[in-house]
């Protein structure tokens, strides 16, 4: 089809136009169609150089500033900016699958602005943890904002629903991969807010997040975005960690219950009874052998999927639908884009069957990538539930931490190191340190 | 007091939640509902009613079918002993009645029209010239192009004379067997009272009936014009609507070919459809209507009409030769007896 | 323990009372703003105003939200394309183009709902943005409020930490086990609940882009085919015509010849006809050629050799004379006849004798060589291809498409060496291809060549071809048996499917003809025999004294039997034996005849032949 | 005070493996920017129609993100032939050839008619109404020359890293050009 589109096109770019008429009473001159100019390609750098600039202020503030004052202006200036300004396109967390459509796809181009987006806040998270999150992606910025009343979410919930992201992630890469489109993209319910205008779903998962945000502390970035998930597994390797206490911990609470998003982690409960112990390792040895059976038992259920997640591909389900109506035939009558796009089909099946094809066989290998990854998130995520982290100090677990600094000033040690309360009136750590049995 | 208050405010922000979500969930529903209306074009240009012919008005019936040999098929022509010539892509292609294949002349570029004289003589028309081929198809004259403008689409031939229209200039041209430009006939003048035609897109054609006037069709006004050989305009008939008695869209009919009897066949693109029209001009019949060009009418056009249309010929028995530009099919069309 | 707390306590008290440690401020200029050390009754009554504030911004979102879902519920009556008021008084104006009052209210209602759609999108816009000041104001309040009225966190220390961190785990890995079981069980359900019209890209391909081809407008339909005799025996290879096309055959004056022709070519294959047009092809070592005759006047209107064909042996392959170069018939699409030959040349010809395609599709290893005649259905056209035992690429079923010569598919299969040719039929509701070879008698799918059932019967040199009659599919295993088999089943239906089998006087060479009721079987010995088609039982028998190699043929109530001498002898195909005439033309007929347009077409040695009688 | 120790050598192990970690995840990032990089463009790219494709549904008005579709109908006047009978002004039968609103096919009256010399008119497109249905372009199109068609216009797209009129397009006619050319006329076209 493309290729007798091409000839059709280069047969008539052969040929002069029909000459119009010329206007010999009036000699009226022919206007010009108009052709707006697309967006200048200097402000695509200026994207970048803020992206990069808020990065840098972010890291600064959360790390040596210590200031969360600063970092909630920060995250202000860049809700105004990409979202706002912006309207939330572009935008790192639909970037991953841009990447990846840039692997499958030779015909696509990845704009370097883009490869910017995608790797910087994995870079920066790579050695000073979430910062992006903190204050320069507008979607955090926005849902911090929204905080009110943050109820704690228990943790086995947080745990559960905490895989989600992974498996969005998955789904989306894996969809791009076969260059139908970007659900990321297409399901993110913030950014209507930012074009405060949308589909009528996206608006109400908008409203929802708007209002669970109120209550749950920043619910889309805990619980579905893929990008942050990549962050998370970044940040689990950062250099620096967001410390609280500037030195000791006192162990007096405060910070964990600062935290709205459950991030901060108790000192571990000191050893463990070895009877305990004995079940805890045989546990963990039956779940690291399960891991390999869950990958490849996703995997078979994947590419199982390959049909129905294939229809979600225009070209496939119009190729079905040619197939399934081949029999009658559309004719006249009022069209609608449904019936238009079998018309199409009618003139050239052998185009459209072919690619439709071709696409099943590209959903076949994704789809089995997607279920190997989803079994793989599962037994990763059952292992690292039954391993023991040492912990002497209340502490913001690394991948968790939004590095939203609320936790500083809530720390006695931090407000004594700012002069905000004098040494003399800290509880003697000595007191509260060594355990207390009743 | 204090918890009082507090469980007051929680109250509060749970029923305006439960509130807010009821409301949103109804926006949500309005919009998939207009979502689900979109999907049954509101915006569709409507002219199913006009595709359906009313099947007392045909009276004709196909009775054989060939495809053009090669693609882009523009025109077709009848020539000595009902002999078919069509002008596809870079060739002339001649056919006997069998529709077995006969002479082929092959070009530098697009053939866009001819006209056969009675010894075979084939007068070609380029997009901005003629060239003169003999029965065997061998080149005998090239005539120098007409204007830089010119774009020819219709021709015709007497003993004395050949007529080419020329889109382009919005003209038709008298010439002598020598290739000499004897008139230009149908430019706007209000003196000679003739109202110029308007050619919006390549399809202008001429014909030349047994009272040697000139049979033009002037698209742009949805008309017939007669003029005699030496440009004097002898009037018009035909009036625009997309009714079947009436030329459809904004610039047809596109082709014509007269019957022995000295009737009209126009052809229109658009609503694809093939008429016959007494020689004052009445409606007649309908040779072949929309619902016999389906793809003819579909791809009219994925970019515009200007690939599409229908182009006529009539043989000595009164036969009409159909020629579908756009799937390249050459139908012809016998009265029903 | 009480001490330390005690110690602890007001510890806690004191860092609130100056550096706000109110853990749950969100806002900046709380959480460095001291505040007082406990709310007082001022800070309450702050936070009543606060919490106030809140509810009327919660009010005002809501307002403006119901508003513009109201704007966007009358909206379909209104936007100007979709307003059913508008239309109605447009198609009004239709019927009463001159109604002036008519028109000036389209003018009126079209300009009102015009701007009204605008005034619609900018409220959009406004509305919008009034929203979100709303929601800021509902967030700066309700946060002001909540800060106020925040109990000061009292961090109880847990002495059984260790087992609840225990719990927790196990409740966490349960959990996610859960929503990794829902997931697995979601999926699941949609993996197994839809499967795609698209299952093998290939063979649906094939099969799609075969339909699209004979929904050309210019293909001839099935019954075209079927009142043609487009393939050996015709298109359903039974030989055998209903209705009597009015002839009237005189008994006496042998057979009323039309026309006879003599054939330039030598070849051991069956005219087929299409229209005013018969084919044939012949050929030798040397070269090999298609052949049309004018099936009015017997003309020979062209006569083409298949020549440098790509791929073709430079040196004709050895063939036994029992075969010859032109031992396929042809077969024809009403556009295009096709010839297959002995080096593998398989050449496509339009009617006016221009070369539509050729291509080679090699020289099969067995002792027959290219013996199978081509099978033809609208659109495919079909070639069995069996080699020996180990023959490199094995034994073959192929489909091409009729206008391309493009490969529709190609599968292997598990038999060795045949003479007899394939049919397509339809029956059980597909499309089957029945090819004979040892050892299966084999259904395949016209569609995608897949095998369909297969059954084991052949043995020994299998060379009579199968029919399909009476719901049976009839192979005749000279051998052993006749045997008829339903051709509903799947896989082996050696035992399930036979419906009956034959034994006494088979034919070695000729195959069976029935017309529906009858089966009627002549051996090379001229022995003619007569079956119930329905189940087998013999119902009359006759020595013709013939030398027969021909197929016989049905054409209405006659049965045509014709004989290596030139003998062409007519039979009533009748539960009695009755012998309506016998003639003898000076040609010897190997060759099948060809039944089309009320005229009887036949091969022979030398000649080509038309029969026919008057109206 | 027995605890130190223990606590301490985990902590380097785990310090260890965050290092390694974080120097492959570097590493492996590096290598999928430059594999991604070494087949990008500077430029960015952007939406566009292409006109030959273009089946003139109706999606572009209802499907875009945009309350009022950043797709507009565009007219190439080099090609028009400035009818005064214009289907892709009028109605299918015309009450009459005047601008009247009974007679207007453009349901936001967005198409400007002006007389320029008997017996042609110039036809224009009001874009601040326009809201790119398509229905003088299916009318152009279906009869004339098909001067009118569909464009994005950049001055109004957001840019949608996925398109959502494209995702519904029954002609695939939406694909990504380069920035720089972000148009697809239909000028240069001729038949």
């Amino acid at each position: 089809m493309l290729a007798t589109l091409a000839l059709l096109t280069f047969s008539s770019l052969a040929e002069p136009r029909f000459p119009p008429p010329d206007f010999s009473e009036t000699n009226h001159q022919l206007p010009i169609t108009t052709t707006p100019a697309a967006r200048a390609e200097w402000l695509q750098y200026l994207d970048v150089a803020v992206l990069a600039g808020c990065l840098g202020v972010a890291v600064w503030l959360i790390h040596k500033h210590r200031s969360r004052r600063g970092v909630f202006w920060l995250s202000l200036c860049s809700l105004a900016y990409f979202g706002f300004w912006r309207k939330g396109c572009i935008c790192a967390i639909g970037a991953p699958q841009n990447i990846i459509l840039g692997l499958c796809e030779a015909g696509y181009t990845v704009p370097l602005t883009v490869i910017a987006f995608f790797a910087l806040p994995l870079i920066v998270a790579l050695f000073a943890g979430r910062a992006f999150c903190a204050g320069v992606c507008p979607h955090g910025a926005l849902q911090d904002l929204l905080i009110i009343k943050p109820l704690k979410v228990p943790a086995w919930l947080e745990h559960a629903l905490g895989i989600l992201p992974f498996i969005f992630l998955g789904f989306g890469l894996a969809f791009a991969a076969t260059g139908t489109g970007f659900p990321i993209c297409r399901y993110d319910p913030i950014v209507p807010i930012f074009r405060l205008n949308g589909p009528g779903l996206l608006i109400a998962l908008a409203a929802l997040t708007l209002l669970l945000g109120m209550f749950v502390g920043r619910p889309y970035c805990r619980f579905l975005c893929p990008y942050g998930a990549l962050l998370k597994l970044a940040a689990l390797a950062s250099k620096w960690r967001v410390r609280v206490t500037p030195d000791v911990c006192t162990q007096c609470q405060l910070c964990a219950n600062a935290c709205p998003f459950g991030a901060m982690r108790e000192p571990s409960p000191g050893t463990i009874a070895p009877k305990l112990l004995t079940p805890e390792r045989r546990r963990l040895g039956w779940l690291v052998l399960l891991v390999p059976a869950l990958i490849v038992g996703g995997a078979w259920l994947g590419g199982r999927l390959a049909v129905p997640v294939s229809r979600l591909n225009p070209t496939v389900e119009l190729a079905e639908r040619y197939l399934a109506q081949q029999k009658s035939p559309v004719n006249y009558g009022v069209m609608t884009p449904e019936t238009l796009a079998l018309q199409r089909a009618e003139h050239d099946p052998e185009a459209l069957l072919k690619s439709a094809a071709d696409l099943q066989q590209r959903f076949r290998r994704a789809c089995l990538a997607f279920g190997g990854w989803v079994g793989l998130v599962l037994g990763v995520k059952l292992v690292s539930l039954s391993l023991r982290t040492l912990r002497t100090d209340f502490e913001p677990d690394r991948g968790a931490c939004f590095a939203c600094a609320r936790c500083f000033r809530s720390c006695p040690q931090e407000l004594v190191r700012i002069g905000q309360l004098p040494a003399s009136e800290l509880p003697s750590s000595a007191s509260i340190a060594t355990p207390v049995k009743a | 007091m204090k918890r009082e208050f507090q469980l007051a405010s929680r109250r509060k922000f749970f029923s305006q939640t439960a509130g807010a979500m009821a409301i949103l969930g109804a926006i949500a529903l309005q919009r998939g509902q207009a979502a689900e209306k979109a999907a049954t074009n509101p915006f569709a240009y409507d002219v199913s009613h006009l595709q359906k012919t009313d099947p007392k008005l045909i009276t004709y019936e196909e009775t054989a079918r060939w495809k053009a040999p090669h693609a882009e098929a523009k025109r077709i022509a009848i020539g000595p002993e009902d002999t078919l010539y069509l002008c596809s892509g870079n060739y002339l292609t001649a056919r006997n009645r069998s529709g077995d294949r006969g002479l082929e002349i092959a070009l530098a570029e697009p053939s866009r029209c001819c006209a056969v004289e009675k010894d075979g003589t084939i007068y070609l028309g380029l997009r901005d010239h003629i060239e003169v081929f003999d029965a065997k198809g061998q080149r005998k004259a090239t005539w120098d192009s007409p204007g830089k403008k010119s774009w020819i689409t219709g021709m015709a031939t007497t003993e004395n004379e050949v007529y080419a229209a020329d889109a382009g200039n919005r003209v038709i041209l008298r010439y002598d067997k020598s290739g000499k430009l004897v008139r230009r006939i149908g430019e706007k003048d209000k003196e000679r009272n003739i109202p110029g035609f308007i050619i919006p897109s390549p399809f202008f054609d001429v014909e030349v009936s047994r009272d040697g006037l000139l049979r033009v069709n002037n698209p742009g006004r949805h008309r017939m014009e007669l003029y005699t050989a030496d440009g004097d305009f002898e009037g018009s008939w035909g009036s625009a609507s997309m009714g079947i008695k009436g030329f459809c869209g904004c610039c047809n009919p596109i082709n014509l070919a007269l019957l022995p009897d000295g009737r009209f066949v126009t052809c229109e693109k658009g609503l694809p459809r093939v008429k016959v029209y007494r020689t004052d001009g009445q409606f007649e019949s309908v040779v072949a209507g929309v619902e016999s060009f389906v793809a003819n009418g579909k791809a009219c056009g994925p970019s515009d009409c200007t690939a599409g249309g229908l182009d006529a010929a009539v043989d000595a028995q009164g036969r009409i030769y159909i020629l579908d530009l756009v799937t390249g099919d050459v139908r012809v069309m016998k009265h029903r007896a | 323990m009480t001490t330390s707390h005690a110690k602890a306590e007001p510890a806690g008290l004191e860092d609130g009372g100056k550096g706000s440690a109110t853990p749950l401020s969100t806002a900046p200029e709380a959480s460095e703003k001291p505040l007082p050390s406990l709310p007082s009754a001022t800070a309450v009554q702050k936070a009543g105003t606060l919490s106030r504030t809140a509810w009327i911004a919660m009010a005002f979102c809501l307002l403006v939200c119901t508003y513009m879902l109201y704007q966007h519920s009358v909206a379909a009556e209104r936007d100007p394309w979709k307003s059913p008021q508008l239309l109605a008084l447009k198609e009004k104006l239709r019927v009463a183009p001159a109604d002036e009052a008519l028109r000036s209210e389209i003018r009126r209602l079209d300009l009102e709902f015009r701007e009204r759609y605008f005034r619609r999108l900018a409220l959009n816009v406004t509305g919008g943005w009034l929203l979100v000041a709303g929601v800021g104001a509902l967030l700066l309040a309700a946060k002001a409020a909540t800060r106020l009225t925040q109990p000061r966190p009292r961090p109880q220390r847990r002495t059984d930490a260790q087992s609840l961190a225990l719990q927790a785990a196990t409740r966490a890995r349960w959990s996610v086990a859960g929503v990794g079981g829902a997931i697995g069980t979601g999926l699941l359900a949609l993996a197994f609940t839809s499967q795609s019209p698209l299952p093998d890209p290939a063979g649906e391909l094939n099969q799609a882009l075969a339909g699209s081809q004979s929904n050309a407008s210019d293909l001839p339909s099935l019954a075209e085919f079927q009142a043609n005799w487009p393939r050996f025996r015709g298109l359903a290879g039974g030989g055998a015509t209903s209705g009597d096309a009015g002839l009237n055959f005189d008994v006496t004056a042998g057979g009323n010849v039309v026309w006879k022709s003599s054939v330039p070519a030598l070849g051991f294959n069956s005219p087929v006809v299409w229209s005013n047009r018969v084919f044939l092809s012949g050929g030798d070592a040397k070269q090999r050629e298609v052949m049309c005759f004018d099936a009015g006047d017997g003309k020979l209107l062209w006569q083409r050799a298949v020549a440098n064909v790509p791929g073709s042996p430079a040196v004709p392959p050895e063939i036994p004379d029992a075969t010859g170069y032109a031992a396929s018939t042809m077969a024809t699409d009403g556009r295009r006849a096709f010839g297959l030959f002995a080096n593998g040349d398989l050449a496509a010809f339009k009617f006016d004798g221009a070369l539509a395609w050729a291509k080679n599709i090699g020289v099969p290893k067995n002792m027959y060589g290219h013996a199978s005649s081509l099978a033809i259905w609208p659109g495919k056209l079909v070639v069995q291809m069996d080699q020996d035992e180990g023959a490199p690429g094995g034994s073959k079923l192929l489909a091409f498409d009729c206008a391309t010569g493009r490969l529709l598919w190609d599968r292997t299969k598990p038999t060795h060496g045949s003479w007899a040719s394939p049919i397509i039929i339809e029956a059980a509701g597909r499309l089957q291809i029945i090819t004979l070879a040892l050892p299966f008698v084999m259904s395949s799918s016209l569609a995608d060549g897949n095998e369909l059932w297969r059954a084991e019967l052949m043995e020994g040199e299998i060379t009579p071809s199968p029919i399909f009659a009476a719901g049976l599919v009839m192979a005749i295993n000279p051998a052993s048996k006749l045997f008829a088999l339903r051709p509903d089943g799947a896989g082996d239906v050696t035992k399930s499917h036979l419906a009956w089998t034959v034994e006494e006087s088979l034919p070695d060479i000729t195959s069976p003809v029935s017309n529906g009721d009858l089966v009627f079987t002549v051996t090379t010995g001229g022995l003619l025999t007569c079956f119930d088609a329905k189940d087998g039982k013999m119902v009359w028998q006759k020595d013709l004294e013939l030398e027969v190699q021909s197929s016989p043929a049905i054409v209405g109530h006659r049965l045509l039997v014709l004989n290596t001498k030139g003998e062409v002898v007519w039979v009533e195909a009748g539960r009695e034996f009755k012998e309506l005439s016998r003639a003898k033309m000076d040609d010897k007929f190997h060759a099948s005849p060809a039944i089309a347009n009320g005229h009887v077409y036949l091969r022979g040695a030398t000649n080509l032949w038309c029969l026919g009688g008057k109206k | 005070m027995n605890e130190q120790p223990k606590s301490d050598r985990p902590t380097t192990r785990r310090t260890f493996l965050r290092n390694g970690a974080r120097i492959a995840a570097m590493t492996g990032l590096g290598a999928l920017a430059g594999v991604v990089a070494n087949r990008s463009t500077a430029e960015g790219w952007v939406w566009q129609i292409d006109p030959q494709k273009c089946l003139r549904c109706g999606n572009c008005a209802t499907k875009c993100v945009l309350e009022q579709s950043a797709v507009k109908c565009v007219h190439a006047f080099a090609m028009c032939g400035y009818c005064n009978l214009c289907t892709g002004y009028f109605e299918p039968e015309p009450n009459a050839l005047t601008t009247a609103a009974e007679n207007q096919l453009c349901p936001t009256g967005a198409i400007q008619r002006s007389f320029i010399e008997d017996p042609y008119y110039e036809y224009k497109i009001d874009e601040q109404l326009c809201i790119g249905c398509a229905k003088c372009v299916e009318g152009c199109s279906r009869f004339g020359n098909g001067s009118l068609f569909l464009q994005i216009r950049h001055d109004r797209c957001v840019h949608c890293n996925e398109c959502a009129i494209a995702r519904t397009c029954p002609g695939d006619a939406f694909r990504r050009v380069p920035a720089s050319q972000p148009y697809l006329l239909k000028t240069t076209h001729a038949h």
